[in-house]
C-alpha cells in the first residue's frame, strides 16, 4: 500500500459532494460505494463499536480483493478472510479477543500463504491514519526501530532529524478509499457524536476519501447543535449514513450494550472445532441466510440483545 | 493488547504452597511498581499487580490502557476482560484516541510497560508475532497490538511463566524489543530510552547486567532453586553467588487479590 | 484573523448608488461563492458574502471559522466581532481544535477562504506583516494569523478597497503566497494547489492570467471605468477588450444584508 | 527557540511528581512555579480563555525575560512588554483584536527593536505545539513555503518527502517550561474540563514541562469521573491548580463570561490616546495596585462584570 500522492488525495477530495445534503440510505445501498479492490479501514478496535452492519452487508454483496485497515482486528478479520472479500489486512493485533484464544481462521489463511496479515504496531497504524487525516505523507514517530516488524511491512523510512540528528521512523499515511464507522447518533447529513472511547475513529474518519457511518439512531441536527462541542465527525466527511440499530452486534457499542458474549463463546467454539467448515456454516445462517438485518438480530437471539444492552447501558448507571 | 495469548498462568504453583502461580506473579509483579508512577496495563495478572500496587505501596500510581483509558480504578469482582471495551473505562479520569494514550509513551509519561510474550530471550527481547521462520511460520501470533511501541519506548517488566520453550536463546522474531544485541545496540537502533525492567515468573525474579545486557537471577521465587530457573531456561543465566529469595506473598496481599477476583478467573 | 485591520470599507461608494461600498463587497464576493462549497469566513463583510450566497444560490455552502468552528449560521444582528469568541459558535455543527480546523485547508476540504491586507501586488501577493523593510518597518502590522496557511492551501477570494497605495508593485513581504513571481513560480515554491481566484473591491472584480498569472480585470463594478481601475492601482492592470460591467446588487441581496446587518455595524 | 533534545525532554518529565495528588495552590504561589528566561505558553486565543490572572500574577512578581507564545496574542501581549516580563513573543497575529485596531503597543516595542514579535503562520503554530505533545522534534506541513515569513523564524526546514518526492515544510517542535491555561473547571489533582472553542490548549498542556492551571471552579474528582471523555487535560500533565473565579476578565471564559467590553475599550483607548505611558497607569491600576484577584475584579467593576456574565451564559440559552 503506498501513499497516495498529494495530487490525487486533493484531487479525490475536490470530486465529492461536500454540501450540506441528507445523505440516508440503506445497507444494501451503501455496499455499493466500495469498490472491489477498496482500501478499507474499519473502526472501532477489537470487539467494540466494530461497524458489523456495514462488514455483513459488504459480505452479502461478494465484494472482492479488499485491503483492510484497523487499530486491532477481531473475529470481523476471519469473516473477511473466509467470506472471500479480503486477503490482506493492515492491522496490529489479530484474534478474537484475548479471552478466546488465538484466532483458528487468522493461522488457517496467513500460515498457508492464502492471506496476509501485515502487522505494524498500535501505534504506527495510529499515526499512519493521522497523517492521512492532515494531508501529510509521513509522521515521524521513535518506535518500531530495531524489532524485525519493521522489516515486514511494505514501506517505512528511517531519517536523521534535521533539528537535532535523533533517529526517526517515519511511517507513510494511509488514506483509505472508504472507512466504515459506527456511532450512537448523528444527523440526516452526518454530523456523529460519539461516546466513550473513541479508539482511531476521528483519523480515519478524516484521513478517508469515503467515510460510510452506520449509526444506533439517526437525531435531529439541532439536537448536534445543541452539543456541537461533541460532535466528532464532521458532515462533509461522510458520504453516505445508514441507521442500523445494534449494528455491532454481537460486538460492543459503548453506553448500548456489551458484547455478545454468548454468540462470541459460540463463534470461537465453531472456528476452534469444526474449523473453516464451520465458519462458512456460521456465515450461511448468519450472514447470507437473513433477509434483513432484522433477521440476523433475530437469529442472534433477543434473550442476548436484552442481556447485553442491561449490560451496556449500566456504564451510566452509576 | 499486551498479555499474550499464551501467558495463561492458571496452573498450580510449583511450591505448593498457600497460593497459585498466578498469585505470585502478580504479587511480584506488584512489587516492583513505585509509588507515583504511571503503568500501561494489560488485562488480568498485570492489572491485578497494578491495582495491589495501589492498594499497598502505591497508592497514587496511575494505570493506563491501551483502548484509551487514563487512571480508571478497578471494581472488586469487575476485572475488564479486555483494554479496549467500555468495562475499562470504569471510574476513569479521561478517555483518549487510542494513539493519543500511546503518545504518552512517546511523550515519556510513562513508568512502566507490562508486556507479555511467546518468547523471550537472554537480552529481553520478545516474541509474539512468529513461531518458526517468519516467512513460513509454525504458528501465526495476534502481533504486537502496542507491545512493541510499550517495550521501544518505556521500562517495561515482563510477566510470563517460567518455561523452556518460552526462554529461548534466541526469538524467532522481535516483535518487542528488549536490549537487542546487548551492549549499547538499543540505544545505537534509535531507542535511547526503556528496556526490560525485570522478568517476573514462577521461579524467579530477574533483571539484566547493566553492562552485557545480559539475564540474571535477581531472586529465586520461595522453595525454588538456582538449579531449577537454569533448567527451564535454554540459555545460560547469570546468577550471582549468594542470590536471594523473594519474600513470599504476604497474607494482605493474597487477601487483596482475592477480594479483587473473588472467582479466580484470573489467578485460579 | 484573515481580514486585515486596514481594511474596513465604511465609506460611501463612489458611485453614489443605493448601496454602500462595503455592501457591494459583500455581494461581489457572494457571487463568486458557489453551491456545495466549504468556506474559510473572516468577519464583517466576508461573513457577510457567505451567509448571503447561502441565502442565495448557495443553501449548502458551509462556512468555517478560524477559532476551531464548522457549519455555524447566523443569527441576524448578532454577527460574531471575530472568528474565535464563542458567538461563533452559534448553532454550529461541530467544534474542533484550531490546529484541526487548520488542517482541513491541507487536507484538501476548503474550496475558497477570504483574505484581506494591507498591500497586494500583481501577482497577487499580499502583505499584512510590515509596510517598509521589514527589518525596520514603518509599520508593523497584526500579522498573518492563518492567511498564510489559507492563501498557500485554498483557493482565495481578497476583498478589499482599491487604493493605489493597496494595489502595489511588489509587496513590502510576502506575508501570504498569491501567484508569488508569476507563471508556475507558486508551484514550484511548494505550493501546487489553490492561489487566488478572485480579487474584489469597490471598483472592479479582478482575476488572473491563467499563463503569466497577473493581474486582469475581469469585470468593473457598475458606473466605473476602466481608467479609474488602472489610476487607482500603482501597476499596470491587464484590460481585455470590452470589459463587462458587473450587474449592481439586486435589491433583494441588499435586503438580506439588511436583515443579516440591521444595525450596518460592517455594512455602513 | 531552538528544540528540546529528546534525552532533555525525558529527563524533565521522570523529573516530576506524576502521582495523583493534590494540588491547589495561591496563584503567588504559582507564580513562582515560573523562572525568569521561561519559554511560556499562554493558552486559549486572542481574547478567549487568556489566563489573565496568571499573567496578572506574573507581572506583580515581576519576571523577567520570559519567552510568550500563543496561537493569537491580543493585549496581554501589550501587558507583558510594557510590565516588562517579556521581549519576546512567537505568535501568528498580535494586537488587541481585530474591532480595535493595530495594537499601538506591539508597534512601538517591535518597531523600535525593544521587543521581538516572531511571526509564525497559525497552523505552524499548532503543530509545533502538537509535535511538542507528540514526543517528536518537528511536524511536516505544506503552508508557509514561498512566503516571506519563512525567512524571519528562527527554525524551519525543507525537505522532499522519501515517499512522495513532494515539498514539505518540516517546523521544530516547541516544547515550552510552562503553559498557563485557563478552564472552565477542574478537580484538584488537575483533571480539567474544557467546555466550547478548545484553541490549540490541549496539544499545549501536553507539550509543555509544567502546567499551571487556571480554573473559574474546583470540582469533585467524581464529577469528573462522571464524563471522563469531557476531560482534556490529564492530572499529571498538571503542576499547579488556582481557583481563580472570572481569572480571563476582561477577556471571555466561554459559556461563562463574554468579553468585558467597555473595559476593552477604555483599554484601546488608554494605549491609543496616551500610549506606553498609558498602559503603565493602567498597569499601576489594575495589575499592582490590587491587594489580590478579588480587588482586580472590583476596581474592572461589577457591573461589568454582570453583563459579561449574561451574555457568556446565552450561548446555553436555546
Amino acid at each position: 500500500m503506498t501513499v497516495v500522492p498529494y495530487a490525487q488525495l486533493r484531487e479525490r477530495t475536490r470530486q465529492r459532494d461536500c454540501s450540506l445534503h441528507e445523505k440516508v440510505i440503506s445497507l444494501e445501498e451503501a455496499a455499493n460505494i466500495v469498490n472491489d479492490g477498496d482500501h478499507v479501514a474499519v473502526g472501532g478496535c477489537t470487539v467494540s463499536r466494530t461497524p458489523i452492519a456495514m462488514i455483513w452487508a459488504l459480505v452479502r454483496a461478494r465484494k472482492q480483493g479488499l485491503t483492510l485497515s484497523r487499530s486491532i482486528t477481531s473475529n470481523e478479520g476471519d469473516i473477511a478472510y473466509v467470506s472471500g472479500i479480503s486477503d490482506h489486512i493492515m492491522t496490529s493485533w489479530f484474534s478474537q479477543g484475548i479471552v478466546w484464544g488465538i484466532s483458528k481462521m487468522m493461522r488457517a489463511y496467513t500460515e498457508t500463504g492464502r492471506a496476509r496479515f501485515e502487522e505494524w504496531s498500535h501505534m504506527a497504524m495510529g499515526l499512519r491514519y493521522r497523517a492521512g487525516a492532515m494531508g501529510v505523507p509521513f509522521m515521524p514517530m521513535r518506535a518500531m526501530m530495531g524489532s524485525d516488524i519493521v522489516g515486514l511491512v511494505d514501506n517505512a523510512q528511517e531519517m536523521e532529524c534535521p533539528f537535532t540528528g535523533e533517529r526517526l521512523l517515519l511511517v507513510p499515511a494511509l488514506n483509505p478509499d472508504v472507512a466504515l464507522i459506527h456511532v450512537q447518533r448523528c444527523d440526516r447529513y452526518g454530523n456523529a457524536q460519539i461516546d466513550g472511547l473513541q479508539f482511531m475513529d476521528l483519523d480515519i474518519a478524516m484521513a478517508a476519501n469515503k467515510v460510510i457511518l452506520t449509526t444506533e439512531r439517526i437525531v435531529s441536527n439541532e439536537q448536534i447543535r445543541r452539543a456541537p462541542d461533541h460532535t466528532k465527525i464532521p458532515f462533509f466527511a461522510v458520504e453516505a449514513v445508514v441507521e442500523a440499530p445494534y449494528g455491532c452486534a454481537p460486538h460492543e457499542c459503548y453506553g448500548t450494550y456489551e458484547p455478545f458474549f454468548e454468540h462470541m463463546d459460540m463463534y470461537a467454539q465453531i472456528s476452534a472445532t469444526k474449523g473453516e467448515e464451520g465458519v462458512k456454516e456460521y456465515l450461511d445462517e448468519f450472514y447470507y441466510g437473513p433477509k434483513n438485518w432484522t433477521e440476523y438480530l433475530e437469529r442472534v437471539g433477543l434473550q442476548e440483545m436484552l442481556d447485553a444492552t442491561r449490560r451496556g447501558r449500566s456504564v451510566y448507571d452509576d | 493488547m499486551t498479555t499474550d495469548l499464551a501467558n495463561r498462568s492458571t496452573d498450580n504453583s510449583p511450591t505448593q504452597r498457600d497460593y497459585t502461580a498466578s498469585q505470585l506473579l502478580a504479587v511480584s509483579a506488584s512489587r516492583v511498581l513505585e509509588e507515583g508512577q504511571i503503568v500501561f496495563a494489560g488485562i488480568g495478572i498485570t492489572l491485578l499487580a497494578a491495582t495491589l500496587a495501589q492498594r499497598t505501596h502505591a497508592p497514587g500510581l496511575t494505570i493506563l490502557f491501551e483502548g484509551g483509558v487514563i487512571g480508571p480504578f478497578i471494581v472488586p469482582g469487575e476485572l475488564p476482560p479486555s483494554t479496549n471495551e467500555q468495562r475499562c473505562t470504569r471510574r476513569a479520569n479521561m478517555l483518549v484516541p487510542i494513539t493519543d494514550v500511546l503518545l504518552l509513551l512517546q511523550r515519556g509519561y510513562v513508568d512502566i510497560g507490562f508486556m507479555g510474550g511467546a518468547q523471550i530471550d537472554r537480552y529481553g527481547n520478545l516474541n509474539s508475532s512468529f513461531i518458526g521462520d517468519p516467512e513460513n511460520p509454525k504458528t501465526r501470533l495476534p502481533g504486537t497490538g502496542g507491545g512493541n511501541d510499550i517495550a521501544s519506548l518505556s521500562e517495561i517488566i515482563v510477566a510470563m511463566k517460567h518455561q523452556k520453550r518460552r526462554f529461548v536463546e534466541k526469538v524467532d522474531f522481535v516483535t518487542s524489543p528488549g536490549f537487542l544485541s546487548g551492549g549499547s545496540s538499543r540505544a545505537d537502533s534509535g531507542l535511547p530510552f526503556g528496556g526490560v525492567k525485570k522478568v517476573v515468573t514462577d521461579l524467579a525474579i530477574l533483571g539484566f547486567d547493566e553492562k552485557t545486557r545480559q539475564m540474571r537471577v535477581d531472586a529465586l521465587q520461595p522453595g525454588v532453586t538456582a538449579e531449577e530457573v537454569q533448567d527451564n531456561t535454554a540459555f545460560d543465566l547469570i546468577v550471582p553467588e549468594g542470590v536471594k529469595v523473594a519474600p513470599p506473598p504476604t497474607e494482605k496481599e493474597l487477601a487483596i487479590l482475592s477480594d479483587l477476583d473473588p472467582e479466580r478467573l484470573y489467578t485460579a
